[in-house]
């Protein structure tokens, strides 16, 4: 069955890449979160920019914290943004 | 009795003070930020995650109820385009005592900061604009409580 | 800026929040102490030394101004006849920092109960009076500041 | 020249004594707050029920605390209370 995440963005993660989010196919293979990021900065160059230094990042799987490792499962939802500076 | 507001209005603190008070207890924290003038902001731009904000900051809350002997806690932050001046967050703690109304109101504040999905981008007198970075002063602040 | 405020009138929270937000800053700390309902308090009468308590509360309002980055200090402590839900004190900081708003907040409230000359008597609904006792986590409390 | 100081007292310490305020006229010899409480001590079963045991009380001279080491010196006023408990 082909799966597939809706992936969120916020912050300069969404100004840089100019959409807040997309539908992203997941092959085979496309297990983690980390998976799902190097997949994203293999796209070129505004991707590459943004996805190839993911400690940059911050990640939340359906609302809840993830990391690089946690597995994408059966989430449908996948944020990506900057550290939060809310307060 | 934990109360979360998100959203483009202003808050009332002599309302919200009432609902914490009404709770009981006698002893009541707050903390209000607002946006600071530094000199040359125009206007802070404030962006949040809608499907996560309330779910963090009610974690945030539940924590609170958990680690100290509270009546009430209220989380009201808001979003949107502010000035100079103009309120951001408002917490409230209630509690019997005002070590844990005052412990916990600094708590709920360091976790905000570290993991409410809430973004400012700031833009100067001259048009710059730039989202803020986050700050190592507010890592280790949330840091130093052991949950 | 230091403002003292000692007599029988209640205080307006929003009013005492703005002025203290005036003075800059952008992080305001606050923490209201009320008659708290233990089951049968009928009312607390507040007795103070009305020669001393303004000097009292006006060096610890300096010391904190000394020992935290802060633009205001307010205190406003009630006197005479309260009952339960009644306001009895208010303190309120400002500063650029949120620690300092809240740490100076809470040193404050700590100094002002061992060493601001007030005293309170409870009536309870039977009609027994009694003054209170000091709290010995009042002077542990007061003593974990280097001050 | 005859010294004198006006004591005044609050809480417990006025509700027992029955005033709020005197005036002592101090001999000589009495010259700090320790020597003042002595003197309220041996004046009978009112008194001494109260200033013989001055752990229990807090003392200002002039509107700042002092123990009882602390010279009467010019001082006109000498406060008299149990520890302070507003808040």
């Amino acid at each position: 069955m082909a799966r597939s995440l809706n992936i969120i963005y916020f912050a300069w993660v969404r100004e840089r890449l100019g959409i807040d989010q997309e539908e992203v196919a997941l092959a085979d293979g496309i297990e983690t979160i980390g998976d799902v990021v190097t997949l994203l900065a293999e796209r070129g160059a505004g991707y590459a920019d943004i996805f190839s230094d993911p400690g940059k990042l911050r990640f939340a799987l359906d609302q809840d914290y993830g990391i690089a490792a946690t597995p994408i499962g059966s989430a449908s939802e996948l944020a990506i943004f900057p550290p939060v500076t809310g307060g | 009795m934990i109360r979360i507001a998100v959203g483009p209005e202003d808050f009332d603190i002599a309302a919200e003070t009432r609902r914490v008070a009404g709770r009981g207890g006698g002893a009541i924290a707050s903390f209000i930020g607002q946006v600071r003038d530094d000199g040359n902001l125009a206007s802070l731009e404030l962006e949040h995650y809608p499907a996560m904000t309330g779910k963090a900051l009610t974690a945030i809350a539940e924590q609170a109820l958990s680690d100290w002997p509270l009546h009430a806690v209220t989380i009201i932050h808001r979003v949107g385009k502010l000035v100079v001046g103009d309120n951001i967050v408002l917490v409230l703690t209630g509690s019997d005592h005002r070590e844990a109304a005052m412990e916990s109101c600094s708590f709920v504040m360091d976790k905000l900061k570290t993991v409410a999905p809430f973004w400012k981008k700031e833009t100067r007198a001259d048009g710059a604009a730039k989202w803020i970075e986050e700050r190592q002063s507010d890592i280790e602040a949330a840091g130093k409580w052991k949950n």
